[in-house]
């Protein structure tokens, strides 16, 4: 009983730094993977793949300044709670074909809030350092928030919805969304309005990261380095981290929205340790996809986007996008 | 931690303080695919504040003499300050006039000397290096 | 409504030490949110006053090496102008294959700066993997600047009367391997720039200099061909091997048809020149004259030749951003030049800058302002070299050092924080 | 547009300039293989008819290109040039100009041509802060280059005491001992 209680316990309290620690390690994995396929692709060796790491190790012995002119207790407090942000999106995420860390506690729309906490984190981050191009980075973020808002949620609300048709379970849950793969159970119709919502997420996914083409908020030639201008030392590398896992985090959400296969059932394999090992592999080559096709190769092929076109990209074309997907999902359930 | 944590993790920020442009193609050519100082994790940084090495090209003019000591100032410590080109290192050509009041040691203290007119890539990088051995060595006395 | 944007918009400095500007100059942006209500350019960053430094250096042909150094990237279209104009003041001939190799080395030059200028203008809207592309591109061209004149950027070969260095017979292949190379992808550089979508989008209708504003500010180089106006030197005036050649000047509505005066205007314009000099430097290897390569080898010679020489000069040549012009009067019996006046085709291309910029947002100054190819060291660096009788100045005033230090570091202290 | 040869171009000024056509030469040098000719042409005026003349030259061509305006101190007076061209865009037929005003130093004041050519505004300040030449009427009285804190009266390009003071230059450490004497 006791013993029992004590096992809650460690593992509520373990559980999270595991996975916190798990998300820092891939992120930062999938970060190096990024920069060095960036690099060929630019026709450059490029750094080795745990350069993320170095960069990490180097920035925590560096000095943190703070500048006099920022709110100092505002400016040391965002990095942490973009870490903070990070991690706890993290642990409502099924990860590496396994349920959510903390399953049963929130849903789909919980992780939509969530997302916005990094992104609030930075923002506070670039008004507190009172630089001006640290403010207009946050103004930037700010707008890029509010636009890619509306087809993130078009595709979740309208996969959830679909799902709510078939099942009794909250259809919000993220482990609903992986008990009753989406693909299963549409129509051609359907797997075309699917097609699309796919499309949509994968194109929010580079301007909720923060990526060229949306990088505004940071562009480094207009604003000198955005929104964390003033940040130095261990506070840059919280946010360097913070980054990384959210990356993970959000690849991993389209996963587990879109694709919440695991090989191990398919193939028929039941003992329990290699199943967990085939299905963590299969997710981190999922993620690895999704992050090579919506980051990657997007980085490299094409320039930033100026803020208002980025901005009316997401609010206007996007959003009509993913209705049109809704749509065709919508035919499909009619017909 | 920390023993091997300069190396290959260089950020470099650099700031022309009236130099010919000369010097600052090369160090732009040093990043670019044909030397590419990033396969070796150096990156040129947009903020002092996020940098480990300053590169300073220019005999310094009056106006930006407050500057680079600002800009010094807001690198974090440990630092590495490199000189790129001969007008930064002596003055060269520019080496009298009424608006200068460089070179670049007469404002901040400066590590590594890169001379040249303007500097080869290749003298670039073996700068950096330099700055590399000579960042490791005071954080391997602070970890042992 | 004007009073509310007063009260919202602030001044957001952009330079000098800011990545957009890669050159220190401080354009000080009045902003609302995002789009700009005025402009004001403050340069001289890095003025140095070269005519102080020209007491020391003080006889015309060290002066060359001066030239050289107004600018790293036009350390061939300096030299250019300077020599040009000391031999209008000096009467001294020039023979004509040293003005073949002139020209070529101006075009080799030409080829490294456009291209130079590509690859930044890639980077300035973000887009990477073009500049280093181009960069990786731009390699070849310092090869063969290399090959030809011993060093990467700073050439050298440029002396009053005809040039250092000859380019003989067997070094044409090594060149016309370059050119081929050049040649063989210029296809892929037009369309990465001309077809690409995101490029349009960003540089379509953005910084938009109209004819009649390139014609008041008297703008020079691809900036004011952008804009519909067909001012070159090479093809106005004559000087070096292009008076041979018969020379067009390059307008975007070859391509397109219309003029915009846009900053893609102007890429076209570049791209096309890039193409232009191979050519002009094929037709000066077929062309190219026997001879001397220099009117007097002995440099002693030479220089009292400059001694004895009374008399004024201008020499313009069309540096890769535009026309960059020297001004040169000799007095007899005196080493000095008596009167030494740059002017840098910047110089002239920064004062339409506001008017580009206004009611643009900021996303659009990078690429507008490099669009212009700003070289600001070239603006400021060379402003005149006086040279009087002499004097000697061995003091050094910390004081007004400090003060200077003190003063500035006041004023500038919200500017870079 | 119709072009006047430079003899023409001479005598255009002559008839409208009157006696304030101080003097004027033609330069020309045949360049290259083919010998074509390089012109400029150098006019003297008085500075009262200095705008006038800036007018004749946008009757020549409109919208004349402007080039710098080079300023030295020669003794008791002042010379400003005033570089420009004109017939630009045609093959090979560009003319130089060199619009020379001489002012005395009692009196060193030149109107400006910012309203005709707004192309001269850096020029015009350069000179101001340079060679101390006041511009009457310059729309925009800042300096150019130099600092907002350098001296006062102080010019940098006059060879007389209101030049540059000996002790405000400095040769960079490192260079002093290889100094002329």
């Amino acid at each position: 009983m006791l013993a029992d209680t004590l096992l809650n316990v460690i593992v509520l309290i373990a559980g999270p730094v595991i996975i916190a620690f798990l998300g820092a390690i891939f992120g930062l994995l999938y970060l190096g993977v990024d920069r060095k396929l960036v690099a060929h692709m630019q026709g450059r060796i490029g750094p080795p793949i745990v350069q993320p790491f170095r960069d990490v190790d180097k920035l925590m012995v560096k000095e943190s300044i703070i500048p006099d002119s920022a709110i100092a207790w505002l400016f040391k407090a965002t990095p942490i709670l973009c870490l903070v942000g990070s991690i706890s999106l993290l642990l409502y995420i099924p990860l590496f074909g396994q349920n959510a860390m903390l399953t049963g506690f929130g849903d789909a729309i919980v992780v939509m809030y969530l997302l916005t906490i990094p992104s609030l984190a930075l923002v506070v981050a670039g008004f507190s350092s009172s630089s001006p191009y640290a403010t207009v980075g946050a103004q930037r973020e700010m707008v890029m928030m509010m636009s890619y808002e509306f087809p993130l949620a078009m595709s979740i609300v309208v996969i959830a919805w679909r799902i709510g048709l078939v099942t009794n379970l909250n259809p919000f849950m993220l482990s609903t969304m992986a008990a009753y793969p989406i693909w299963g159970l549409v129509g051609p119709l359907g797997i075309v309005g699917l097609l699309i919502l796919v499309f949509s997420m994968l194109i929010v996914t580079p301007g909720e990261l923060g990526k060229i083409p949306f990088d505004v908020a940071e562009a480094e030639t207009e604003l000198a380095g955005g929104l964390l201008v003033e940040y130095s030392g261990r506070n840059l590398a919280l946010f360097y981290i913070s980054n990384a896992i959210k990356s993970f985090a959000v690849v991993s959400l389209v996963v587990a929205i879109f694709f919440p296969y695991n090989l191990s059932p398919i193939l028929g394999i039941t003992a329990t340790v290699p199943a967990v090992i085939l299905d963590v592999l299969f997710f981190l080559l999922k993620v690895f996809v999704i992050m090579f096709i919506c980051v990657i190769v997007v980085r490299a092929a094409v320039a930033r986007f100026k803020i208002d076109q980025a901005s009316k990209f997401y609010l206007l074309i996007m959003s009509a996008v993913s209705l049109v997907g809704f749509v065709f999902i919508l035919l499909d359930v009619i017909i | 931690m920390g023993l091997k944590s300069f190396k290959r993790a260089l950020w470099v920020y650099h700031l022309n303080t009236g130099s010919c442009n000369g010097c600052d193609i090369e160090i732009l050519a040093a990043l670019t695919p044909r030397y590419d100082l990033e396969r070796f994790g150096i990156v040129l940084v947009g903020s002092p504040r996020h940098a480990d090495v300053l590169l300073v090209t220019g005999p310094v003019t009056n106006q930006m003499a407050p500057r680079l000591k600002r800009i010094y100032d807001q690198v974090p410590e440990p630092k590495m300050v490199l000189v790129i080109g001969n007008c930064g290192v002596e003055g060269l050509v520019f080496h009298e006039s009424y608006n200068l009041s460089g070179p670049v040691d007469q404002i901040i203290p400066v590590d590594v000397y890169v001379p040249g007119c303007p500097t080869r890539p290749e003298a670039i990088i073996e700068g950096v290096l330099k700055a590399w051995l000579k960042l490791e060595k005071p954080v391997k006395e602070k970890v042992t | 409504m004007s009073e509310v944007l007063t009260k919202t918009s602030f001044t957001i400095p952009v330079g000098p030490i800011h990545p957009a500007v890669h050159e220190p100059v401080r354009l000080d942006l009045t902003i609302d949110g995002e789009e700009i209500l005025d402009v004001d350019i403050i340069a001289g960053q890095v003025h140095r006053g070269i005519e102080w430094l020209g007491m020391n250096r003080n006889n015309a042909i060290q002066s060359i090496y001066l030239a050289e150094r107004i600018c790293g990237i036009c350390s061939a279209s300096h030299p250019f102008s300077f020599v040009q104009a000391c031999e209008r003041a000096a009467n001294i001939e020039v023979p004509k294959r040293a003005e073949y190799i002139r020209t070529i080395v101006a075009e080799i030059e030409r080829i490294h700066s456009h291209l130079l200028w590509a690859g930044v203008a890639a980077h300035e809207i973000g887009f990477d993997s073009v500049f280093y592309l181009v960069w990786r591109v731009r390699e070849e061209i310092m090869d063969l600047t290399e090959y030809i004149t011993g060093h990467r950027n700073t050439k050298a070969m440029y002396m009053i009367g005809g040039v250092r260095r000859d380019i003989v017979e067997e070094q044409f292949p090594r060149i016309r391997q370059s050119l081929d190379y050049y040649r063989s992808i210029f296809c892929q550089l037009k369309t990465v720039f001309l077809d690409d979508r995101t490029i349009k989008l960003r540089t379509r209708n953005v910084g938009i200099l109209t004819k009649e504003n390139a014609l008041k500010y008297s703008v020079a180089g691809p900036t004011v061909r952008a804009s519909g106006v067909p001012k070159d030197v090479r093809q106005d005036q004559a000087y070096g091997a292009y008076a041979d050649l018969d020379i067009k000047a390059i307008t975007p509505d070859i391509v397109t048809g219309t003029v915009v005066g846009d900053v893609y205007d102007r890429i076209i314009v570049r791209l096309l020149e890039v193409k232009q000099s191979i050519d002009i430097i094929d037709r000066c290897l077929e062309d190219m004259p026997a001879g001397e390569i220099t009117s007097e080898p002995k440099l002693v010679k030479l220089l009292s030749t400059l001694k004895k020489a009374e008399g004024e000069g201008v020499g313009r040549c069309e540096a890769p951003r535009g026309e960059c012009f020297h001004y040169v009067r000799m007095n007899a019996g005196e080493e000095t030049l008596a009167n030494w006046k740059v002017r840098a085709p910047t110089y002239a291309n920064l004062m339409p800058i506001p008017s580009m910029l206004k009611g643009g947002q900021i996303a659009d100054v990078p690429i507008s302002f490099a669009s212009i190819d700003p070289c600001i060291s070239c603006t400021n660096r060379a402003i005149v070299v006086d040279i009087s009788n002499g004097r000697k100045f061995s003091l050094e005033n910390e004081d007004l050092h400090k003060l200077s230090i003190m003063k500035t570091r006041r004023l500038e202290e919200n500017l870079v924080s | 547009m119709n072009l006047l040869s430079p003899e023409e171009i001479v005598e255009s000024f002559k008839s409208s300039l009157g006696k304030d056509l101080v003097d004027s030469t033609i330069y020309r040098q045949e360049i290259a293989s083919k010998a074509n000719l390089f012109t400029s042409i150098s006019i003297v005026v008085n500075r009262e008819a200095f705008r006038d003349a800036i007018n004749h030259i946008c009757k020549l061509q409109e919208d004349p290109h402007f080039i710098v305006i080079s300023s030295s101190d020669r003794g008791d007076n002042v010379e400003l040039i005033y570089h420009m061209s004109i017939y630009y865009g045609l093959h090979l037929k560009e003319i130089s100009l060199l619009l020379t005003v001489m002012l005395p130093k009692t009196d060193l004041r030149i109107p400006t041509i910012t309203d005709i050519l707004p192309g001269t505004i850096f020029a015009e300040r350069e000179t101001q802060e340079m060679m101390g030449v006041e511009v009457t009427g310059i729309p925009d009285n800042r300096r150019l280059f130099l600092p907002d804190d350098f001296p006062a009266g102080v010019y940098p390009w006059r060879n007389d005491e209101a030049g540059l003071k000996p002790e405000m230059t400095r040769v960079l450490p490192g260079r002093q001992g290889m100094k002329h004497e």
